[in-house]
């Protein structure tokens, strides 16, 4: 089966044994995203030690439905970016989301991508593509918002 | 699964998969191609794509338009393209409106009596506006609903509707509360293309003549796999589209009652459907034409004529049985799978081809990525019928849809893969 | 006619003429097809009709829709015709839209005007209403009058236009009279198909965008037969058809400007231009698909898709070039015919292939069916602009429309065609 | 060349020198009307001696614009239809209608349509049938008027 590449034994391990899952307090900004093609949806949470690049993801949390891939995407996700600064975390969603448009054709930095190079067989996929970038997108979102109300709000 | 059940009618399935090219490709890994999608779009056999070539040709030129010989053959294709589909419903030639899908067929009648209000006296019995009701159910497709809320909210209008019942069916224990006096239009579809109910359309169209309102029939999973005489629906309107009748893409067909149609204000407007233009205001040709603006997507209309034909020298009552063969014959297999709930009505009461499911423990999506793994094409996710989903509390379903071309090998390969999917994400 | 006119371009015409099955077809009493109604609708190389074939034959599934491998494959293909033509144009892929033809192209933009009233502050400053101006010219095919004339009638604002001068071009006379302030909308035509004139945007679209009028070109007759770059000519919409520039019949293309397109509200509601439906009210995808509801015209798109690649490496400035020399070819001859009027500009300066003209006494349709009897294919009547034969006080003309598969052979056909009926009416 | 089958000469003859052309008073109803694919129109009156079937059908004129099939067609009609009673009329021109439209394959009665079976050749360009019929449904829709406006004028 040609599936195996798609489902990787790490992606169905996030899949069942999500980390982070469940929607915490304090946040600086939630978000909710759908995906329109099959009706998929998260609700996520960031909470950031400041507003610049330098600043920490102090926690990511989230909640909703969705496949396996997107269920262990937003897994891996939480994995990943809580403990970075803003900056290494929004560059590491970058490196993803070149990694899932890429058709199977970008070779994923493991360095940088770590679990999350599991997903690259997902990008021979186009229509789970939307899948895995779900929570990634939600979270770039969320981020922008907490950094601008955050800033905003500063005299 | 009983004998009978194995070979489900007098199709001769062999004999019919051969005139579908697609359907000897392979996918993925060499897999031999399991197409149970018709619902979202059917293969297309030999003869419609000869159709379309030939036109394009031998025939090739704007219709309605040229004294050459050209464009006088390419009117006939086209025309005589209309004079088939309106025969295989029973329906007059002139009552005929090609669309580029049943999704234009609606917004067509939505738009032109939101454009009533303001098109002259003779239009005014059409207009919409505040205080009104328009009636739909919660199990529409979009194309049948969005429609409806656009033209409420252009209008003032109330859209209201009828809710469902846990197994799938049109909850009418209370009609004339739901299509009150002040109901105008009742959109409502034949068949579900998420959940497989056939609707009685009786009850309803009654209730919604008299109080005046009109009533529109999407009929795009319904004209495709059983015989329809559109008198005999109650409906004053009927959509459809050719490519989920062997048609090519592109285009669709709206029905309207002829002197409905002859008193409509238009919808698109431009060349071919005008009867005189000034720059201070223009008239507007009879039906068809009116509703036909621009160069039609003829060579689309011919290959759709073909598809027709096609159908036609089957034999819709064939099609029909066949269809509710596999269908028996798919509930009975699905139900022998562990966890598995149809989304929809569980018997083959009232009910065509299309068999939503979930399976306990696994997203839909991933059941249709391991079906597609082994060859087998099914699709996913609302089924453009988001409403029905959340009525029903899943986030998507998988869903299987059939048609002449099909098997019940096809439906065994269906209730293996999704074993398969169990086995691999248990 | 000089040397240089009798070869008038780098083509090889014949070696096109051989992707062109149809051309090698007979007419009437055996006669060798001339087709000169190009302008009407043009002819398809094989190359067209072979990827429309292979799309059906192979991937022919719903887009957008499903997890399956010929859903991919469909996607990946109609995407992909999407960033061909996009190119084309020098356009973002996110910036088109497929339509059925241009007719719906530009009544889209028309209605999403007309709709912006109801459809909430983001849609507000394109709302259109009494007081409100629309501006046209006289040259306008029905396509890009009828929809402005409607949304008037519609919404209350008022229709103006720039008129004609005698030979065949814009009165530019007074421009920032005719687009006041009050102009909401400039829609005009690149190039006209009745009178062949070739319009100076430029100084239209400074002055509507100077007022804070959007600019919506009609470029049906420009986009086929020259190069166009959507950027540079000032226009915020460009409509065009397929089925004129060697693509299937049933698909065109809307051009507009991104932000415009992402702050507008929908024309066409239903599936798969949805953000999240529910039964009391829905939101919408970004564009390109919030513009296209429904199952798309997708084996079309695919098809226009290869009839810009067959453009594109035959190469547009050549098709320009020798349209150009075909149609000094033609004012030339037709300029030996007694008694015979040319219908616009009379000579070849900004003025593309389309050449209309009347011959004293006798009927346009009658000089038509010597023609067809001839085997010239032209076209007679008004050509889908009434007013433009109100303006030169004619009923109707005769018109002869050149491509890349003309030569300059057809066109002494057309003059000895003329020269005939001259003969048998006089 | 085919086209003589549709140019007949009695057909060139009547377009060249067409028969009670220009429009004439008294009249009982006039109407006008447009052939909308070519822009050809016609104005038509007619002048009926009563109300009745068996009313003579006094005068028909008419002017316009159009090509050798639909200007000769009218002078053909005035030829023709002069001089019947309105039953008559009517009668003929169903019959030429029923021809026009037969592609072809209807045989003319030459006994009932005179002159105007040289239009048969006509029936067989779909494109030009329209243009044969401008004036005949012209002629049709004004007997109407007239008949209905004395009608609706007795007390
Ligand atoms: C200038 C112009 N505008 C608009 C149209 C309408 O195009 P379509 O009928 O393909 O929508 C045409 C052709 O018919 C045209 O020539
Ligand atoms: C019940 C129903 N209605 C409407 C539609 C819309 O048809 P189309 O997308 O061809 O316009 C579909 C199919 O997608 C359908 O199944």
């Amino acid at each position: 089966m040609q599936m195996e590449s798609l489902y990787q034994e790490i992606i169905l391990d996030h899949y069942k044994h999500p980390h982070g899952r469940g929607l915490r307090d304090p946040f600086g900004a939630e978000v909710h995203h759908v995906n329109p093609t099959c009706g998929d949806e998260i609700t996520l949470r960031v909470q950031l030690g400041g507003t610049d690049a330098e600043a920490k993801v102090e926690d990511v949390s989230y909640d909703g439905q969705g496949c396996s891939i997107s269920q262990a995407s937003a897994s891996v996700l939480y994995e990943l970016l809580v403990g970075k600064t803003v900056g290494e975390a929004l560059a590491v969603s970058e490196e993803f989301r070149t990694l899932m448009q890429g058709r199977g054709k970008v070779e994923p930095d493991e360095d940088v991508l770590e679990d999350a190079v599991a997903f690259a067989g997902v990008a021979k996929y186009p229509a789970r593509v939307k899948c895995a970038l779900l929570s990634w997108m939600a979270f770039k979102d969320a981020t922008a918002q907490a950094v601008g109300a955050e800033t905003g709000g500063t005299p | 699964m009983t004998a009978t059940a194995a070979r489900p009618s007098a199709l001769d399935v062999e004999a019919i998969r051969a005139d579908f090219p697609i359907l000897s490709r392979t996918v993925r890994d060499g897999r031999k191609l399991v197409y149970l999608d018709s619902g979202a779009t059917s293969q297309k056999p030999r003869q419609v794509l000869d159709a379309e070539r030939e036109f394009y040709e031998q025939h090739n030129a704007a219709v309605h338009r040229g004294a050459h010989q050209l464009a006088e053959e390419a009117t006939d294709l086209y025309e005589g393209a209309r004079a088939t589909v309106a025969a295989f419903i029973g329906a007059q030639f002139d009552e005929i409106v090609f669309t580029k899908n049943a999704t234009e067929g609606i917004n067509l009648v939505a738009y032109s009596l939101g454009n009533a209000a303001t098109a002259g006296p003779e239009a005014a019995r059409f207009a919409v506006g505040p205080g009104d009701e328009i009636v739909v159910t919660e199990m529409e497709h979009h194309a049948n609903l969005l429609p409806w809320q656009q033209l409420c909210q252009r209008t003032g209008a109330t859209l209201r509707w009828f809710g469902l019942t846990d197994d799938g069916r049109l909850d009418l224990s209370d009609v004339d509360s739901v299509i009150t006096g002040r109901a105008k239009v009742v959109a409502l579809t034949h068949q579900s293309n998420a959940l497989g109910t056939i609707n009685p359309l009786e009850v309803i169209s009654a209730r919604a003549h008299a109080v005046g309102a009109l009533v529109v029939l999407d009929a795009c999973q319904s004209v495709p796999h059983m015989p329809v005489d559109v008198m005999s629906t109650g409906a004053d309107f009927v959509a459809f589209s050719g490519h989920k009748m062997l048609g090519p893409t592109g285009v669709g067909v709206l029905w309207g009652r002829r002197e409905l149609l002859a008193a409509m204000p238009p919808f698109l407007t431009g060349g071919s459907m005008i009867e005189v233009v000034r720059m201070e205001g223009s008239t507007f040709a009879p039906p068809p034409m009116r509703f036909e603006a621009g160069v039609p997507n003829i060579a689309q209309a011919v290959g759709l004529g073909a598809a027709v034909d096609y159908l036609d020298a089957v034999g819709m009552e064939k099609v029909h049985a066949h269809e509710r063969a596999l269908t028996a014959y798919a509930l009975d297999g699905l139900a022998t799978v562990d966890g598995l709930r149809i989304i929809g009505p569980p018997t083959n009461e009232a009910r065509g081809g299309a068999v939503s499911f979930t399976v306990d423990g696994i997203h839909p999506h991933d059941v249709g990525q391991v079906l597609d793994d082994l060859g087998v094409a099914v699709r996913v996710g609302h089924h453009c019928a988001w409403p029905v989903m959340r009525r029903y509390a899943v986030p998507a379903t998988t869903r299987a849809t059939f048609y002449l071309y099909n098997s019940t090998d096809d439906i065994d390969a269906l209730v293996a893969g999704v074993e398969q999917a169990k086995r691999f994400f248990s």
